[in-house]
């Protein structure tokens, strides 16, 4: 009886006796969901338009923070250093599209799937060749991105907002609004849909396939930017940062793949579900368990609606 | 076809270790060295394996080595993958290595049961199997100056120090921030002991290694927890996250004490001055105004034969952390020589050497490092010294040594260690006794 | 260059009985009310213009699909619903529009792969591959080289399907459906994209087929003169509705037949 | 061109589908079989054993079970890593219960415990497809490392926490433990390895074969000819983590001799993924050829400079090697997406209507 | 002359001799059902006695003849002895006959019963039934859509031989009975009727005697020391003599493995299964499939076709040296013998020749070049000259006396000579009896000492003594002013190039020669291919004014090296044309043995022949053509000529016997 009351009361005593608690826990679930759902976009964006699962956005993220503070410790100018670096995700977004995108045209979603593999090997490995291995300090004031925090006493304690949290969660939010209008409102938007249902569609827009390819794996390099200032403000810029796009893959398949209202929802359920289950069910485990409780979240709404909460149903033809 | 390329591959394989082995065939110290610039763990590799690589080197250039033998340093590097330590174990094992700095506990672990049957003594300079203390059981693994469990115990009397002794530690809550592996979960046990005899409560908060820079939840914990202090046991990446999260939480930062692993400036830099008050155990100095250090400068760095990205990294914490890996090794071979007369000394040699290392102060003084590390003394029952430890603390740029050594509580951990060993050699069957002779020195 | 003996119509007791079937798609309704009968031994053709619920039909037969309303009676047992395993278990083969053939297969391993429902031998011997196992493998594969035999695709018998043509495709396909030993084939436009030539023995296997092994066959087919050439009865359907059910000449001159194909591009040729 | 295949004919449908049907091609497996057993034992020193062969063979065998389940069921899994620390796990825990059973028989025991597991974790793919199985299968990844790392029980409460392999030998030769020699390692694997292989390629050869890849050709197809699609795909669950589950245990006791619950991370799953998909899904010769490629090849990388006498930083390698691997795999994928093994094929075919192009 | 042992002097009785002495070794194999069905000659005596013991139930009599029609397949050479051991005479019909064809020979030779292999032959059957009033029963080997035909007449082969072992098993005597009628059989008797196809006329029935037969073979196999380890694959039509002594008698008499192909279409894949060691093909085969390799290597990469050319111009050098066992320096021998192990041993293997000891080629003139390559390339081909009169043998080239322009020495028991006219006649004991119900023909035919007529024209070669032939006695023809006409000659000259297919060469009564030359499909296809040559129809392709140019070409060789001959200098083609269409045994430009009849031709295509010889530049012509299916329809076209320019006469002397 221990164990159920521990497991089905306990945490909501715990819920009403500290809501303050449950505030701070709920919004620091709210901060994580919104740069998962910020890495869900880089995925969903290049799924939709390409069918490429592309495994080499979390290394695109670190080579973005990368390329960023490395530029500025070469004495570029922070802003100057981020319009740079706004290049390079161009220019790594046609490269990508030139070199390995084009040769692979046509292949089935697993071979693209590992050429993405191929890219993050080749991203780690050029990443570090250019700016070594040593973690960088985000250069996070100089961008103007506010430090320090904002506590509100009351609820029996006090919830407590980091400020970069705060500018993460309105960045990111203006990102995804940006994004939603550009796909909806614009042409290139409307082609990169029609991609998505058909290739003749797209051509019949004027927009050559080979261009949304790099038009989305592009948008996927300036979010990837967005997440690693983010990320990288809140611990540091090194190679151990690509470990937290794997956190985006429940995100992605609990939202569907090709749905980008399902990435920020999907962020969202997955980073509040998981911090509310580590903080008042994961010391019944021992902790920790916040790792694969995002997939078991996932999972279980997969057995239900194996397309996902947003994704196209999958209609079996025969 | 297949065959021709399975013969090519095979020819390349097993062409290369024989070419190395006999270019190093001719007189020479050879000293593998595992070190890692690569990976998720890269930023705690880097300036270790400098300080490491750098100081040998300038032996080399210096002295012509040790006792007018060369030095061969040859770095393996592991990105701190166990699979990667152990293909550079087998390759270099052939090539008569006189001492390994295996630099992660996992691959040390691996080699464990290896050093003994294939003669090749394994430092494992302040990580490693906290167990491998006890000479007795463990001949061939070295881990001075202090296990885990010493870093832990002289945490918990630096607590004890700070509230006004150790009865002050009842009904106290301490918490252990740990890297989710065998490395961080290495104190739990003498931390559970230690509770128990102190009376104060522990709490565990594991990070699993993907949740190193995703720690908000678990911070959420300590916040309701309310420890009083908080030891922690990271690694890399997990270290700025863990001191930044601590910071956000409001957790009073000179609470906050991390193992000599937690230590680095890379830790605490991204935290900037949030992290001041932060403090770390130390088994070294830090900065470079040593002589020895400043030869490192001159003959390594200056000639660009070192790693280092600039000057500056150049007696960081980790830096002086890797050069002490260096210098334990080299006075082990120096020692060999001595005990046995020859130059040109074996695995087995150093073995006896690290059993009658003694670095008192004059010898640190001697080596151009007055002051660098307390005196180091191994016998052959005692591979570790249980030394006392330096406290260093981060005053928002730098870390700033505090005054005074804190003492592990020895008589807590040595039986402690002793149980450990004991279980390790029953758990696997056959573990082979100690045949090795003690030297009359040791 | 037929025997001047004709077939003969044999026509059985029902197999199959559809009664009162409707289907709907999320309001879509696909089929109402449709009920026929499958004889024992017959041809039965299931025609009607594009969307009539020609391919539903089958679907529902052969348990795809589960009726809304209605039952479905096969061998004399009546049902609602039914997995497609269980159908295939009851001796329901069929063939598709779209062919579904496993494309990264060997045409004989397609077959073989149709005789899986009478291959019952233990993992435990298909480890080791030898004794009952490799016996039970060869005694299929004799019965899956005379179907090989009977539809002349020797020659592609090592040939992954993938690589093939349509009309062997086609062929293949029929021949994984005989490798059941069905009592019931549904064929569902096995002609569609066929030449003429591929017409014509594709129209040879079928009716030797029904000839030779007596299975009773259910065929979809959009070329009237095949229809004509082939069925012993014609179900009409038209938007869901059955129009008319009735021998080939009577339905070429069915009135409401006639209507329905007015609008269709392709109108009765027989 | 070496193909000499006149006068091979076949009078019996088991000569017929025998697996290696063609003459030349049993001559060169036996020859490959002479040199693994025989040439390699008697000139390989102990790197070529223990740092080549020993994990080729091991990973060849992992990624044999991952073949199984995505190359020929075409159920794409990233819990190879987990599954195979499952077997690890296992087998440490049955030879400390029964410490005098003979390990090479708890090695293949511990397979049992993975394909137990893995039919539990395979259950959701009746629902669940592709990518999405591939993230639902990333759960099992996750939950099985946190339980090695969780649950003291699993490595008999050790203080490191890692597994430690103890010493047990067979007929008095020492195979697992220390005092094991690489060699007596290596023909155990090798041994192992070559007995399994032939087992899978019975099965695949086989009625379950069949099903497996209906199923992955088009599982409604494969329905409709009376295939029972849960049973074939747990089936596959079953032997492909049984395969990987002997894997993982030999990859702890035969070859690193103890390892930490991080052996089992997700790399791993991914690593195994790679040699599967290069070296071609749904072949088992490619299986070799991937586990070849992406294990070997870098080991290779990183001892050409050293070979050559390059004054190349042991870092810069490996980074290097990073970059080489990572743009080896693009070009590998873009000239033959179907695998090195199509490529062996096509090579084979080459040599077989030589001298002509076809 | 020939004395034949009277125990085995049949084929009935050879396969119960052989049933004893060999009965576990195989005796024929057929792929079907994907594997190869094997059936040991004691297999083999159970099945076709079975049969036989049911063709006796059906009726079937002594002297009766019955019809085999169908492929190689081993139930249709059983159907042949079974018949033979109860006296009957087997009469093989072309199985791609068309259903007139056949009407005429199945009246013509009174069958009584038919046994065929499938629907197909049934239809067939049915279809001319009104005129075959003495024609009983008909047995089918295929049940294959067969089930709703009227059954009071068809009899499916197993319910034959079920009729035979229910016959057997009830009575003992029966196979008493059955033995003794095998034994009743005589070497003298009437053992089969073959048709031939004619270059002109109707077919005719040419009948042998067991004697014939067995002489000839037994005969061939000690030429070629041929026993009972031979491999064979049998390919050719059944009602050819080349294949019925081949496939059946020489079997029978060696005791060797006959093997029958899945397909036609997959003849050269079983025979490289099987790995025939004798081997029996018209010129076309060798050539086909030396066209075959050379378009393939013209797609190989360059190393692959350097190396090929490297290897094959050192076998062309030295191979057929090595081959007759001739002194060659180490070195060549040793370069030889890579190019073996690379390039010859390949390419043979693909086609199945590797374990070929002997591969004989006759029915028409090869081309040097194409005899020589694969001679050179380690394939023993020898040449020989035969007729269905002579039961196949008449000439043949023995083990190191080749020569791709003679077909040997008379075989064992064999006399040759040539006529006044140059005719060549021989004499042997495989000698037929004469033309069935012909004897007019059969006087026209041999002469009353016994030496027949070949129809052919050739001469003794003084050099090697072996045999030539030119061309058909009665084609050799004189231009207005005089000069000797040899048709065939410059006819097979033209077609040694693999882009021409047919050619047909006229001039006979005229002022020139003029040549119309069919296009290889295949070989032209391919070269237009490589040359950005765009067609749609073998019409077009065969217009292209750059398909002419090459032809053109071709030409001219000839041209050049019959002026060279000097005899046949005068015969230099002046004007050609490249035919629009096939020419085809469906419509009768062929014989079912492929060889042009070029009377029909001439007169099929009068109005081009007019235009060769009117100067016009082009020509009109429309032709009536069969499709498969047997309907007509026609075919028009307007056809390009092109003039040549012929060489002077080189003094060349040639030395021409008879």
């Amino acid at each position: 009886m221990d164990i159920l009351y521990k497991i089905f009361i306990d945490p909501f005593v715990q819920m009403g006796t500290a809501p303050d608690l449950l505030v701070q826990t709920l919004w620091d679930g709210l901060v994580a969901g919104v740069l998962y759902a910020l890495i869900a976009l880089g995925f969903v964006l290049i799924f939709k338009a390409s069918g490429v699962f592309n495994f080499a956005q979390g290394i695109m993220v670190v080579f973005a923070a990368l390329t960023l503070v490395g530029l500025h410790e070469h004495g570029v100018p922070a802003f100057v250093a981020l319009g740079l670096t706004v290049l390079v995700m161009l220019v790594l977004a046609v490269g990508v599209e030139r070199l390995m995108l084009r040769p692979l045209v046509n292949q089935s979603s697993i071979i693209l799937f590992m050429a993405t593999f191929g890219l993050t090997y080749f991203l780690i490995g050029a990443g570090q060749i250019v700016f070594g291995g040593s973690p960088k300090v985000m250069i996070a004031s100089d961008l103007f991105l506010p430090s320090g925090a904002i506590e509100f006493k009351g609820l029996g304690g006090f919830v407590s907002l980091q400020k970069i949290d705060i500018a993460a969660v309105i960045i990111a939010s203006v990102m995804v609004g940006v994004l939603a209008v550009f796909f909806q409102r614009t042409r290139i938007g409307r082609a990169l849909r029609a991609v998505a249902d058909s290739h003749q569609a797209a051509l019949s827009v004027g927009i050559s396939l080979e261009q949304i390819w790099v038009i989305v794996w592009f948008a996927a390099g300036v979010v990837a930017i967005a997440t690693g200032i983010l990320w990288g403000a809140r611990s540091e810029v090194s190679f151990a940062l690509q470990i937290i796009a794997l956190k985006a893959l429940p995100v992605l398949v609990l939202g569907g793949l090709t749905s980008i209202p399902g990435a920020i929802v999907g962020g969202l359920i997955i980073g509040i579900g998981e911090k509310l289950g580590e903080f008042y069910w994961g010391p019944l485990l021992g902790g920790g368990i916040e790792n694969w409780l995002a997939y078991v979240i996932a999972l279980g709404v997969l057995v239900f609606r194996p397309q996902g909460l947003f994704g196209e149903k999958i209609i079996e033809r025969i | 076809m297949r065959l021709k390329h399975l013969a090519l591959g095979l020819a390349v394989v097993t062409a290369a270790p024989a070419a190395a082995a006999t270019a190093q065939a001719a007189d020479g110290l050879y000293v593998p060295l595992f070190t890692y610039r690569t990976g998720p763990y890269a930023g705690s590799g880097i300036p270790v394996s400098n300080g490491l690589a750098d100081y040998l080197n300038m032996l080399n250039a210096r002295d012509g080595g040790i006792g007018g033998v060369p030095i061969i340093v040859d770095e393996c590097e592991t990105g701190y993958d166990t699979k990667k330590g152990v293909e550079c174990y087998d390759s270099v094992k052939g090539k008569n290595p006189v001492i390994i700095n295996p630099f992660s506990t996992g691959i040390t672990l691996q080699l464990i049961p290896k050093a003994a049957v294939d003669k090749v003594p394994i430092l494992s300079m302040a990580y490693g199997l906290s167990a491998s203390a006890d000479g007795n059981l463990f001949p061939w693994i070295f881990n001075p100056p202090d296990t885990y469990w010493d870093g832990a115990a002289a945490f918990i009397r630096h607590a004890a120090d700070v509230e006004g002794g150790f009865d002050k530690l009842k009904g106290k809550t301490i918490g252990l921030v740990h890297l989710d592996a065998p490395y961080g979960r290495e104190p739990i046990p003498l931390l559970q002991a230690l509770a128990k005899d102190y009376g104060f409560t522990l709490k565990l908060y594991p990070v699993p290694g993907a949740q190193m820079q995703n720690q908000t939840a678990l911070w959420l914990d300590v916040r309701r927890d309310r420890p009083d202090w908080i030891y922690l046991q990271g690694w890399g990446a997990m270290n700025p996250t863990a001191i930044k999260e601590a910071a956000k939480i409001g957790f009073p930062m000179n609470r906050l004490v991390g193992v000599w692993w937690s230590g680095s400036d890379d830790d605490a830099r991204p935290a900037g001055a949030a992290a001041k008050g932060y403090s770390s155990l130390d088994i070294n100095a830090v900065g470079s105004n040593f002589p020895a250090i400043q030869d490192i400068i001159k003959y390594v760095v200056d000639k660009g034969k070192s790693q280092v990205a600039s000057k500056d990294k150049v007696g960081e914490n980790f830096y002086d952390r890797g050069v002490m890996m260096a210098v334990l090794s080299a006075e082990a071979i120096r020692t060999a020589q001595k005990l046995t007369g020859k130059k040109q000394v074996t695995g087995e040699d150093v073995r006896r050497g690290l059993e009658s290392l003694n670095i008192t102060a004059a010898g640190w003084k001697a080596l151009g490092l007055e002051g660098f590390a307390g005196p180091i003394h191994l016998s052959c029952a005692d591979h570790n010294g249980h030394d006392a430890v330096a406290l260093v603390q981060w005053d928002g740029t730098k870390w700033e040594k505090q005054p005074g050594m804190i003492e592990p509580i020895k008589d807590k951990v040595l039986p402690l260690i002793q149980s450990a060993a004991e279980d390790y050699v029953k758990a696997n069957a056959g573990w082979p006794k100690r045949t090795e002779a003690c030297d009359k020195s040791s | 260059m037929r025997a001047p003996s004709s077939r003969e119509v044999r026509l059985g007791e029902a197999l199959l009985a559809v009664e009162n079937v409707s289907l709907a798609f999320g309001g879509v309704r696909a089929l109402t009310d449709v009920s026929f009968d499958i004889r024992k031994g017959e041809i039965r053709a299931i025609i009607g213009p594009n969307g009539a619920g020609k391919t539903s039909m089958l679907n529902v037969i052969n348990g795809f699909y589960p009726p809304n309303t209605g039952r479905i009676t096969f061998k004399g047992e009546a049902r609602t619903t039914m997995r497609p395993y269980a159908a295939a278990l009851g001796g329901i083969a069929r063939t598709f529009q779209n062919l579904a053939l496993f494309r990264g297969m060997t045409t004989l391993d397609n077959i073989m792969a149709g005789r899986a429902l009478k291959m019952h031998r233990g993992f435990f011997w298909q480890l080791i591959r030898h004794g009952p196992a490799l016996r039970e493998e060869v005694e299929h594969r004799r019965r899956v080289e005379e179907i090989i035999d009977f539809l002349e695709i020797a020659a592609i018998r090592k040939v992954q399907v993938g690589r093939l043509p349509y009309g062997l495709q086609k062929r293949v396909e029929l021949g994984r459906a005989l490798a059941m030993e069905p009592d019931l084939l549904l064929l569902d436009e096995p002609m569609a994209g066929m030449n003429l030539e591929e017409k014509e023995d594709m129209s040879r296997f079928i009716l030797d087929v029904n000839q030779q092994y007596g299975t009773t066959i259910a065929l979809i087919e959009h070329d009237m003169g095949v229809v004509m050439d082939l069925s012993d009865r014609v179900v009409v359907l038209d938007y869901g509705r059955k129009i008319a059910d009735a021998t080939p000449d009577e339905v070429k001159c069915d009135k409401n037949v006639i209507r329905a194909y007015l609008g269709e591009p392709h109108g009765i040729s027989a | 061109m070496l193909y000499r295949e006149v006068g091979q004919y076949k009078t019996s449908y088991a000569a017929d589908m025998a697996i290696f049907p063609i003459l030349q091609d049993r001559i060169g497996l036996a020859a490959i079989l002479l040199i693994a057993f025989v040439v390699i034992p008697l000139v390989g020193h102990d790197f070529l054993l223990n740092t080549v062969m020993i994990p080729f063979l091991i990973f060849t065998l992992a990624a044999i079970g991952l073949n199984l389940l995505t190359g020929y069921t075409g159920l794409l899994s990233l819990g190879t890593g987990g599954f195979m620390g499952v077997g690890a796990y296992a087998c440490l825990k049955l030879t400390t219960i029964f410490p005098h059973v003979n390990i090479v028989i708890w090695v293949l025991a511990s397979g049992l415990f993975s394909a137990a597991v893995g039919v539990l974790f395979g259950l959701p793919s009746l629902r669940i497809k592709g990518f999405y199985l591939a993230v639902a299968t990333l759960a099992a990844q996750f939950f099985l490392e946190w339980c090695f790392i969780r649950i003291p029980w699993l490595y008999n409460y050790s203080v490191s926490g890692a597994i430690e392999v103890p010493l047990r030998t067979l007929m008095g030769i020492p195979v697992t433990g220390p005092t094991a020699t690489s060699l007596t390692r290596y023909l155990i694997v090798l041994s192992i390895v070559v007995v399994m292989t032939w087992v899978a390629s019975n099965l695949v050869h086989g009625r379950i074969g069949r099903t497996w890849m209906a199923v992955r050709d088009m599982d409604l197809a494969a329905e409709l000819v009376g295939i029972r699609l849960l049973r074939a795909k747990l089936l596959a669950f079953a032997v492909s983590s049984f395969y990987c589950g002997v894997a993982g245990a030999m990859m702890v006791f035969l070859w690193y001799g103890g390892a930490e619950a991080e052996v089992f991370a997700i790399d791993q799953s991914f690593l195994v993924l790679f040699m599967v998909i290069i070296g071609g899904l749904g072949t088992l010769t490619g299986s070799f050829f991937g586990a070849a490629l992406i294990y070997i090849l870098p080991i290779v990388l990183r001892e050409i400079p050293a070979a050559l006498g390059l004054p190349v930083h042991p870092s810069t390698v490996e980074q290097l090697t990073f970059v080489i691997v990572g743009v080896l795999i693009i070009v590998f994928l873009a000239l033959e997406p179907n695998g090195l093994a199509r490529l062996w094929q096509i090579g084979k075919q080459k040599l077989r209507v030589w001298p002509f192009p076809y | 002359m020939s004395s034949i042992n009277p125990a085995l002097d049949t084929m009935p009785k050879l396969l119960i001799h052989n049933a004893g002495v060999i009965g576990g070794r195989p005796a024929i194999r057929h792929k079907d059902f994907g594997i190869w069905q094997t059936w040991t000659w004691s297999e083999m005596l159970e099945e076709v006695r079975a049969f036989s013991v049911g063709l006796d139930e059906l009726g079937l009599k002594r002297g009766d003849k019955f019809a085999i029609i169908g492929g190689n397949r081993p139930r249709l050479y059983w159907a042949i002895c079974a018949g033979q051991a109860l006296g009957a005479v087997p009469v093989p019909v072309y199985a791609d006959a068309v259903a007139e064809e056949m009407a005429y020979v199945l009246a013509h030779a009174e069958v009584t019963l038919a046994v065929v292999e499938d629907q197909e032959q049934v239809d067939k059957i049915i279809a001319i039934s009104d005129r075959l009033p003495q024609l009983g029963r008909v047995v089918y080997d295929e049940p294959r859509g067969l089930k709703d035909y009227d059954h009071a007449r068809l009899i499916a082969f197993e319910d034959v031989q079920r009729l035979g072992r229910k016959k057997l098993a009830g009575d003992a005597g029966c196979l008493r009975q059955w033995e003794a009628a095998v034994a009743a059989g005589k070497g003298g008797d009437l053992s089969i009727i073959l048709y031939t196809s004619g270059t002109t006329g109707r077919p005719k029935g040419v009948m042998l005697t067991y004697e014939n037969a067995i002489v000839s073979a037994r005969n061939a196999n000690a030429f070629d020391n041929l026993g009972r380890d031979e491999e064979v694959i049998a390919y050719l039509p059944l009602a050819w003599i080349g294949d019925h002594i081949f496939s059946y008698v020489q079997s029978y008499v060696a005791g060797y493995c006959v093997n029958c192909p899945e397909t036609p279409d997959t003849v050269v894949e079983d025979r490289r299964e099987i790995g025939t060691t004798y081997a029996f093909a018209p010129p076309r085969v060798y050539e086909n499939t030396l066209t075959l390799t050379m378009v393939r290597m013209a797609d190989a990469g360059a190393f692959k076709r350097k190396l090929f050319d490297f290897f094959i111009a050192v076998a062309r050098r030295w191979g057929e040296k090595i081959l007759n066992r001739e002194k060659v320096p180490l070195g060549a021998r040793a370069l030889y013998g890579i190019g073996n192990l690379l390039v010859y041993g390949p390419l043979k293997n693909r086609f199945g020749l590797s374990r070929i000891r002997v591969a004989y080629t006759a029915g028409e003139a090869i081309g040097p070049e194409i005899f020589r390559f694969w001679r050179a390339v380690g394939l023993n081909l020898k040449q020989l000259y035969g007729q269905t009169e002579a039961s196949v043998y008449v000439t043949a080239q023995p083990d190191g006396e080749i020569d791709a322009e003679t077909v040997g020495k008379p075989t064992p028991e064999v006399e040759v000579k040539i006529a006044e006219n140059g005719e060549v006649l021989f004499r042997s004991p495989g000698v037929f009896v004469g033309y069935y119900k012909d004897p007019d023909k059969t006087a026209e035919v041999r002469t009353p000492d016994g030496w027949v007529r070949t129809g052919d024209a050739g001469f003794f070669d003084s050099k090697t003594g072996h045999l030539k032939i030119i061309d058909r006695a009665k084609d050799v023809g004189r231009l207005n002013d005089g000069t000797l006409l040899a048709p065939k000659y410059v006819e097979n000259k033209l077609k040694f190039y693999p882009n021409i297919r047919e050619a047909v060469a006229i001039g006979a009564g005229r002022d020139f020669v003029c040549a119309m030359v069919n296009i290889d499909l295949t070989a032209v296809g391919s070269w237009a291919e490589r040359n950005n040559v765009v067609y749609s129809s073998y019409q077009e392709l065969a217009g292209h004014p750059r398909v002419y140019d090459m032809i053109a070409q071709h030409i001219d060789e000839v041209n050049r090296s019959l002026a060279e001959e000097g005899v046949m200098a005068g015969a230099q083609i002046r004007r050609f044309l490249v035919l629009h269409k096939e020419l085809d045994a469906d419509d009768g430009e062929l014989t079912r043995t492929q060889k042009i009849r070029r009377g029909f031709i001439t007169e099929r295509y009068a109005p081009l022949v007019e235009a060769l010889y009117g100067g016009a530049t082009t020509a009109d012509i429309s032709t009536e053509v069969t499709f498969e299916d047997g309907h007509k329809g026609a075919i028009a076209a307007r056809v390009a000529i092109r003039d040549m320019k012929p060489y002077a006469a080189r003094a060349a002397k040639m030395e021409r016997a008879a």
